[in-house]
């Protein structure tokens, strides 16, 4: 679809439409990377002292470490 | 030079590069292997875990030798290149220098201890000063006066180092090649020359990562988290298999009470330990007292046979006794869920032989349990008992002597029959109170400390033969107690006159355990399949976890059926299929056939081997805690032992953090200045080499 | 797996027809005598070969690439940036653009060695030998005799190849059949099998070498985007350099699972034999291979996208596009319709540097090397399905079956992790490789017949394999002892 | 720790060819093939010498250190000499080649000059013969040891390196000055290139003292170094021009001519 025949406003509604979907995905990655790094930190932290949930939470358990 | 900082980015490298690098030429220029490396490894139970820990990428640090305790400051203090490596010999390996290194273990990479070629004068135990405390008998619930040796202290030399826990690896290191090199790098390069070293300094690394952390719940559930996959797993209990034979046949398929059979128990443990992972002689605290059993029961196969008398002699032998009584607690566990061809109700009592193998003069004491002999009957049974044991000793150079009343039974497993129910029962030791045993759970514990020496002229297979005063003395202990239980048994006291232990038989057994197992008389009475593991050294008398037979475990089988069994006229085929012949049903329940290796005849290389008829028996020795699967019990012994990574350790030169980051330096200087100038010549190029004649863009 | 570079016949007359098309506006512009010598460039690609699922790897579906020929002569096509110097001079066209399409196949070939080398050098589940075989290969190596070793070798080989074989043979049958929906499911299920099991297998593993705590939540989340993304990557439309990432990243899988499962012995001698097999299937004429791509171009269709690692994008995902004649997403989405049989010659051609003008100039200079003239002609009259491409926006790559990714990184990965850790032997296979991929190129460009790629380079590899690991290294170690310098 | 002896050593030992990579053949598809193909050219002429070597070890008894020192100095002669066979080799293959190109596409000029096909070559031969000399001693030096427990010096990895660097550097400078002389047809430059080699070679037989192979070893780069700028068409002139600067419409004149 090349640009040029297109009327102007259908031009920008096109541009606002992009900009929505830009924010929403740029709002939906920081909500991921937020929980993510909250999760991480949380079960990095409190994994040994969990015990028993720790360890079936745990995808590979570190050997030697508590 | 601090080594953590970049910890991470070399271990990244290190596996990058590490992984199945063989020797080539480079890396034998750089490292020397410590080929033999005895590590501590860890242990855990219901509530903690005790021994040794590396890093998963294996400890570096500077080697020091220690002189004297206060170079300890240097390590501690004032040394200026930490985490030290730590070159500690016997006599500074005492629990004040162990626990200063353990307090400042980030300045301590690890030790390694230079084992003497002879034991030292001071004594040496690392085990605990209350043995087995609060497993065995005497709990506050039985008698808060005897519990946790309140009365007597069995072993006041111990210091506690095997249970405690240390950050750091510790290796045991023989006085060899490996550490003169060791000290020899040690006095080149990093002796300090007034109160300054330089570099490159010597260095050294161990690597024993342990798998399992916290304590034995934790470890298992993580073996179970693994589905059970075999190699993900990360610690097993200790376990192995207690022997046990009996004068009269008893059916082994009929599990349960067995009418008219009462028992009297021998009982000898099998199992010692020391601080180190692979060495445990237990010369004094485990082989002195089955020995005896093992001559006493060979003394009594005749009589027993030819005037039986009317009580059964059990002979058992308990594995894991060190770790809180495993192989007895697991038999009188089966007894009481009928999983074990008796049951409490048929054992009439128990003698047990401990350590007899130092008796200083002819005294033999006879530990008695004085809560259970509150009790009239037990009383008497008791009273007679020892009356037995004295008659038995006339003509003996062995005079049983009884401790005060009031002092509790000392470490052994009868304890563990009396915490069911009591019985009457004698411990026979050689000591009073404290354990003659100075070395009492120790790498030391060995056929030298119980002077099982031999003349330096005579060749392995004379050793053999030459009855030592130790082997006379345990002969008569032998006979003693093998005319006790006959008497006890109910056998008459004319025959006792003939009965006797063979001294011949005592000193080849102490060889065998003692200095080498692999010789011409244990190779006759082993299977052909078992006969590989027979070793050229003293034999390592720790239980180890259930997947490995210890190492005592088959040789006191087969032996144990060689001396109180007989041999038949049996083939090969029938004797492994465990009949008399074609269709024989029956003997299969009641005797055991062994198929034995036998002596080559003089003339040929071929052994002619032969069928050996007996009743021993083996049953499982691992703690009904893991069949229970109640991991923090305190009934029972919850042991395991954690799984680790291949145990390596290596010397080599380290240099100076100055010199490497110079290089780093100029690495990086050539690499920014190659990349200046070709940026520049390639942006010249055409001018610097435009030679008329051929105008194309060479680039240089 | 089949791999095989192939001067795609059909794409040629095809391309016939577009020059035709073309020929005339040319001839009205006064044809400049403009001549490109094939020369050393090496257009074209390597093709063919099937990614195929971790079990029976036969899918061998055959993705021929075909010389990437521009849609039409460069002068004529609108202003678009070449990424070769731009200099109008076309007479050093051909040599560069056929050597930059080499490159475009190195930098994949060398991405996927340097991933399976770093992961054999650093996760050592991949290189310990725990007794786990593939059921292909059931017998075991730890035998006592070399003898023996080597009998269970030559029988694990037999079966293997047996197993590729009967997989080639079915895939060539359902395509035969036009039962496109079978195969389509096939590659799905082993594009899914690679994207989720074999890489949890893989993450598992490296977070164990280094001993980090991680919890299912995340790694759910993470496999099960990696698992999505390249989903939709490889058999929908993506980004190019993220389909061309998944596509390395599932070959790098697919060779750890082989140097991981296949006892040493038998995974050399199953690269010999599967190069020999390669051979055979594309050059002789009732080989698999060579049917299944005769079929693909008479039916016009390209290969299937999980086989194929192509270098430039045989679609583009445009959203936007609306309302131009949608023969771009006719041609952007040929994956999706199974119907179109995975004919190499999808109609946008990308000569890679041989203008039509070069084709049919070869043609007679040289003859027509291709097969028959019957079958091309008679392609000829048959009515051109679509109209003469004017496609503008994109250029024809270079294709490289899956296959020779998986067995060129199996090779040096398995050259790393067996040759006791010698780093130069892994060096050597890897030159031996590049070189061998350089040949196959060049006798593509010269015979623009079906060539498979894997002989050459495999031959070379275990050559040099062999060579290095017993010869070199012993004579390096002592030069490094010594200090000796050569 | 030694992650930076490691990092540092690989900076002196590829630093330079890996900067020339960059700047000057990473952009031209056809140079990395002629680069690889040198690279492949210089692996099979180390194949076979160690093939020799390994024949004349078999045949000798393994446990005269003497006689295994000889043969290994035999190994390193023929392997110098291999290399330069080949070298030769690869020349008459790329002339070939470009006739062949030449003939194809009756065009004038080649696509790439011989003199820059003998700087590629020379650094492919450097590349290969630098990376299989050290990339072993890099893998060693990550390790947390390093050399000197069994008395060796301890700058091993440090000279190794240098030793690397000069000998890439050199068989560039080689590469340039072999393909003039036989452009040329100047057999003197040619033995002169193979005795510069073998000097070389010679040199790091008495390594454990590095002064008195590595110092010479610079000394004969410097010097092929400059006689590779004079045949590479340089000249003291455009030096000088080139560092005062004054080029700016010199370089704009020359521009049409490229």
């Amino acid at each position: 679809m090349n640009l040029e025949r297109l009327p102007n406003e259908e031009k920008l509604t096109l541009c606002r439409k992009y900009y929505l979907d830009v924010k929403r995905s740029a709002l939906g990655l920081s909500l991921w990377v937020a929980v993510l790094t909250t999760w991480i930190t949380i079960y990095q932290h409190f994994r040994a002292e969990w015990g028993a949930v720790g360890d079936y939470l745990s995808f590979t358990i570190p050997l030697g470490i508590p | 030079m601090d080594f953590t900082s970049h910890k991470w980015i070399s271990n990244l490298l290190f596996c990058w590069f590490f992984i199945g690098v063989s020797c080539n030429s480079v890396e034998k220029k750089i490292y020397v292997k410590l080929n033999y490396t005895i590590p501590c490894v860890r242990l855990l139970n219901a509530t903690h875990q005790i021994g040794c820990q590396s890093s998963n990428a294996g400890n570096v640090g500077v080697l020091h030798v220690l002189q004297t305790e206060e170079n300890l400051d240097w390590v501690l203090r004032s040394g200026p290149n930490p985490p030290y490596m730590v070159i500690i010999d016997t006599p500074l390996f005492t629990r004040s220098v162990m626990m200063q290194l353990k307090n400042g273990s980030s300045r301590v990479a690890g030790v390694a201890v230079v084992a003497p070629n002879t034991n030292p004068e001071k004594s040496f135990s690392p085990h605990t000063t209350c043995p087995n405390q609060n497993t065995g008998l005497y709990t506050e619930t039985y008698d808060p006066s005897l519990a946790n040796c309140n009365t007597t202290v069995w072993n006041p030399l111990g210091n506690g180092l095997s249970y405690e826990e240390f950050g750091f690896p510790i290796f045991s290191l023989k006085d060899d090649n490996d550490t003169r090199v060791m000290k020899q790098c040690y006095f080149d390069h990093n002796q300090a020359v007034n109160g300054s070293t330089q570099y490159p300094l010597c260095a050294m690394e161990l690597f024993s990562h342990m798998y399992a952390v916290t304590d034995t719940a934790t470890c298992m559930r993580r073996n179970a988290l693994n589905f059970e996959a075999e190699p993900d797993k990360v610690c097993d209990p200790l376990g192995d298999l207690n022997i046990w034979s009996s004068t009269r046949p008893i059916n082994n398929t009929e599990k349960g009470h067995k009418k008219w059979e009462s028992v009297v128990i021998a009982a000898a443990r099998l199992d010692s330990r020391s601080f180190f992972y692979d060495i445990a002689p237990g010369g004094q605290s485990a082989a002195s007292g089955f020995v005896a059993l093992l001559a006493a029961a060979h003394a009594l196969r005749n009589i027993t046979q030819e005037t039986p008398p009317n009580r059964t002699i059990l002979y058992t032998f308990f594995q894991g006794e060190t770790f809180d009584y495993i192989g007895s607690s697991r038999m009188v566990y089966d007894m009481e869920q009928n999983q074990f061809p008796l049951d409490l109700d048929n054992v009439h009592s128990v003698v047990e032989v401990g350590q007899v193998g130092l008796r200083a003069d002819s005294d033999l004491w006879l530990h008695t349990d004085p809560v259970s002999r509150k009790n009239d009957s037990i009383n008497t049974e008791v009273q007679a008992l020892i009356e037995k044991l004295r008659l038995a000793a006339t003509n003996l150079s062995v005079t049983p002597v009884s401790p005060s009343f009031s002092q509790p039974l000392p470490p052994s497993s009868f304890q563990r029959f009396l915490r069911a129910r009591p019985f009457p029962g004698v411990v026979l030791e050689d000591h009073q109170s404290q354990f003659s045993n100075r070395f009492y759970q120790s790498m030391y514990d060995n056929n030298e400390y119980l002077n099982v020496s031999y003349p330096t002229d005579l060749t392995p297979d004379q050793q053999l033969e030459f009855v030592t005063d130790t082997a006379k003395a345990l002969t008569d202990v032998a006979t003693l107690v093998a005319r006790a239980l006959y008497m006890q048994a109910g056998g008459a006291e004319d025959q006792l006159v003939d009965i006797k232990a063979d001294p011949q038989i005592v000193t080849r057994m102490l060889y065998s355990f003692l200095v080498r197992s692999n010789n011409s008389w244990f190779q006759q009475f082993v299977p052909a399949e078992h006969a590989s593991h027979l070793k050229d050294r003293p034999m390592n008398m720790y239980i180890g976890p259930i997947q490995q037979f210890s190492e005592p475990t088959l040789p006191v089988k087969y032996l144990l059926a060689y001396l109180t069994g007989s041999v038949v006229n049996v083939t090969q085929e029938n004797c492994q299929n465990q009949r008399q012949d074609e269709d024989d049903k029956r003997n299969k329940h009641f005797y055991n056939y062994f198929w034995v290796q036998g002596t080559a005849p003089p003339n040929s290389t071929e052994r002619v081997g032969f069928c050996v008829r007996s009743t021993v028996r083996h049953s499982k020795a691992v703690s009904p805690a893991f069949e229970l699967e109640q991991y923090t019990t305190a009934d029972y012994s919850t042991w395991t032992e954690s799984r680790w990574k291949p145990i390596t350790g290596r010397i080599f030169l380290v240099a100076s953090h100055e010199l490497e980051m110079l290089t780093l330096a100029v690495g990086i200087g050539v690499l920014l200045t190659s990349l200046f100038l070709t940026y520049a010549i390639s942006a010249k190029a055409d001018i610097l080499f435009n030679s008329v004649r051929e105008p194309t863009n060479a680039t240089y | 797996m089949v791999n095989n570079i192939e001067m795609d016949i059909e794409s040629n007359m095809d391309q016939q027809a577009a020059s035709m098309a073309t020929q005339q506006p040319q001839e009205a512009g006064q044809p400049r005598p403009r001549s490109r010598g094939s020369s050393g460039a090496e257009g074209g690609g390597g093709g063919g070969g099937g990614g195929g699922d971790g079990g029976g790897d036969g899918g061998g579906g055959v993705g021929d690439s075909r010389p990437e020929q521009n849609g039409q002569p460069p002068a004529t096509r609108a202003p678009r940036v070449v990424e070769t110097e731009e200099d109008d001079e076309d007479e050093e066209m051909t040599m560069k653009y056929g050597a930059k399409h080499v490159i475009m196949l190195f930098v994949p070939v060398t991405l996927c060695m340097v991933v399976v080398v770093a992961t054999i050098k650093s996760v050592s589940f991949y290189t310990q030998n725990d007794g786990q075989r593939l059921i292909y290969t059931p017998f075991p190596e730890d035998t006592d005799t070399v003898a023996r070793r080597a009998l269970h070798s030559v029988l694990n080989a037999t079966i293997m190849i047996t197993v590729i074989i009967v997989m080639t043979v079915v895939l060539v049958l359902l395509y035969k059949y036009r039962c496109y929906k079978v195969i389509q499911g096939w590659l799905f299920l082993s594009s899914l099998l690679l994207l989720f099991f074999f890489s949890y297998i893989y993450l598992k593993e490296v977070f164990k070498t280094y001993n980090v705590a991680m919890d299912y939540f995340t790694l759910a989340l993470v496999i099960w985007n990696f698992g999505v993304v390249g989903m939709m990557c490889i058999h929908w439309k993506g980004p190019l350099r993220l389909q061309q990432a998944y596509l390395i990243m599932i070959s790098a899988l697919m060779a750890l699972v082989f140097i991981k499962y296949l006892p040493e012995w038998t995974a050399w001698l199953i690269l010999a034999v599967i190069s020999v097999y390669d051979l055979l299937a594309v050059l002789c004429p009732k080989g698999p291979l060579r049917i299944l791509v005769e079929t693909a171009q008479e039916r016009n269709e390209p290969i299937f996208p999980a086989l194929i690692y192509s270098s430039t994008m045989v679609w583009l995902v445009n959203m936007a596009d609306t309302d131009r004649p949608n023969r771009n997403s006719t041609e952007a989405a040929p994956p999706q319709q199974a119907v179109t049989s995975p004919a190499p010659s999808s109609p946008s051609q990308d000569d890679g540097g041989f203008t039509p003008n070069w084709v049919t100039q070869q043609e007679h200079q040289l003859g027509t090397l291709q097969s028959t003239d019957e079958s091309r002609r008679e392609v000829q009259e048959m009515p051109s399905a679509r109209p003469p491409v004017d496609d503008d926006d994109e250029e024809r790559g270079v294709k490289l079956g899956l296959g020779d990714f998986i067995f060129y990184s199996m090779l040096v990965g398995k050259a790393s992790a067996a040759a006791s850790g010698d780093w130069n032997t892994t060096l050597a296979c890897f030159v031996a490789i590049l070189i061998g991929l350089c040949l196959t190129l060049l006798l593509l460009a010269i015979f623009k017949k079906a060539l498979p790629a894997l002989p050459i380079s495999i031959f070379f590899g275990l050559v040099f394999y062999f060579a290095t690991d017993n010869l070199v290294r012993p004579f390096m170690d002592k030069l490094a002892l010594h200090q000796f310098y050569i | 720790m030694t992650a930076a002896v490691f990092f540092g050593c690989t900076f002196i030992a590829f630093g330079p060819a890996i900067a020339l990579f960059l700047f000057t053949i990473a952009r031209e598809p056809l140079r990395v093939i002629f680069l690889i193909a040198g690279a492949f050219f210089w692996l099979v002429s180390l194949l076979l010498s160690s093939l020799v070597w390994f024949i004349s070890v078999q045949i000798s008894n393994k446990d005269s250190a003497a006689q295994q020192k000889g043969l290994l100095i035999f190994g390193v002669v023929l392997s110098v000499l291999l290399q330069e066979v080949f070298r030769f080799a690869y020349y008459k293959l790329l002339k070939k080649a470009n006739e062949g190109l030449l003939t194809l596409s009756q065009e004038e000029t080649m696509p790439i000059s011989i003199r820059q096909l003998a700087y590629v070559s020379g650094l492919g031969f450097g590349f290969m013969s630098g990376a299989f000399s050290v990339v072993n001693i890099l893998a060693d030096s990550v390790g947390p040891g390093t050399i000197g427990i069994h008395g060796d010096s301890q700058h091993y990895f440090l000279s190794s390196a240098f030793m690397t660097m000069a000998i890439i550097l050199l068989h560039m400078f080689w590469g340039v000055v072999f393909f003039d002389a036989c452009e040329k047809q100047r057999w003197w430059a040619l033995a002169a290139v193979i005795l510069s080699h073998l000097l070389v070679s010679c040199l790091t037989f008495q390594n454990p003292e590095y002064v008195t192979s590595l110092v010479p070893t610079y000394v004969v780069l410097f010097l092929m170094g400059i006689w590779a700028f004079y045949t590479a068409g340089g000249s003291l002139r455009n030096l000088k021009l080139c560092l005062t600067c004054k080029d700016k419409d010199f370089l704009l004149a020359n521009h049409r001519q490229r």
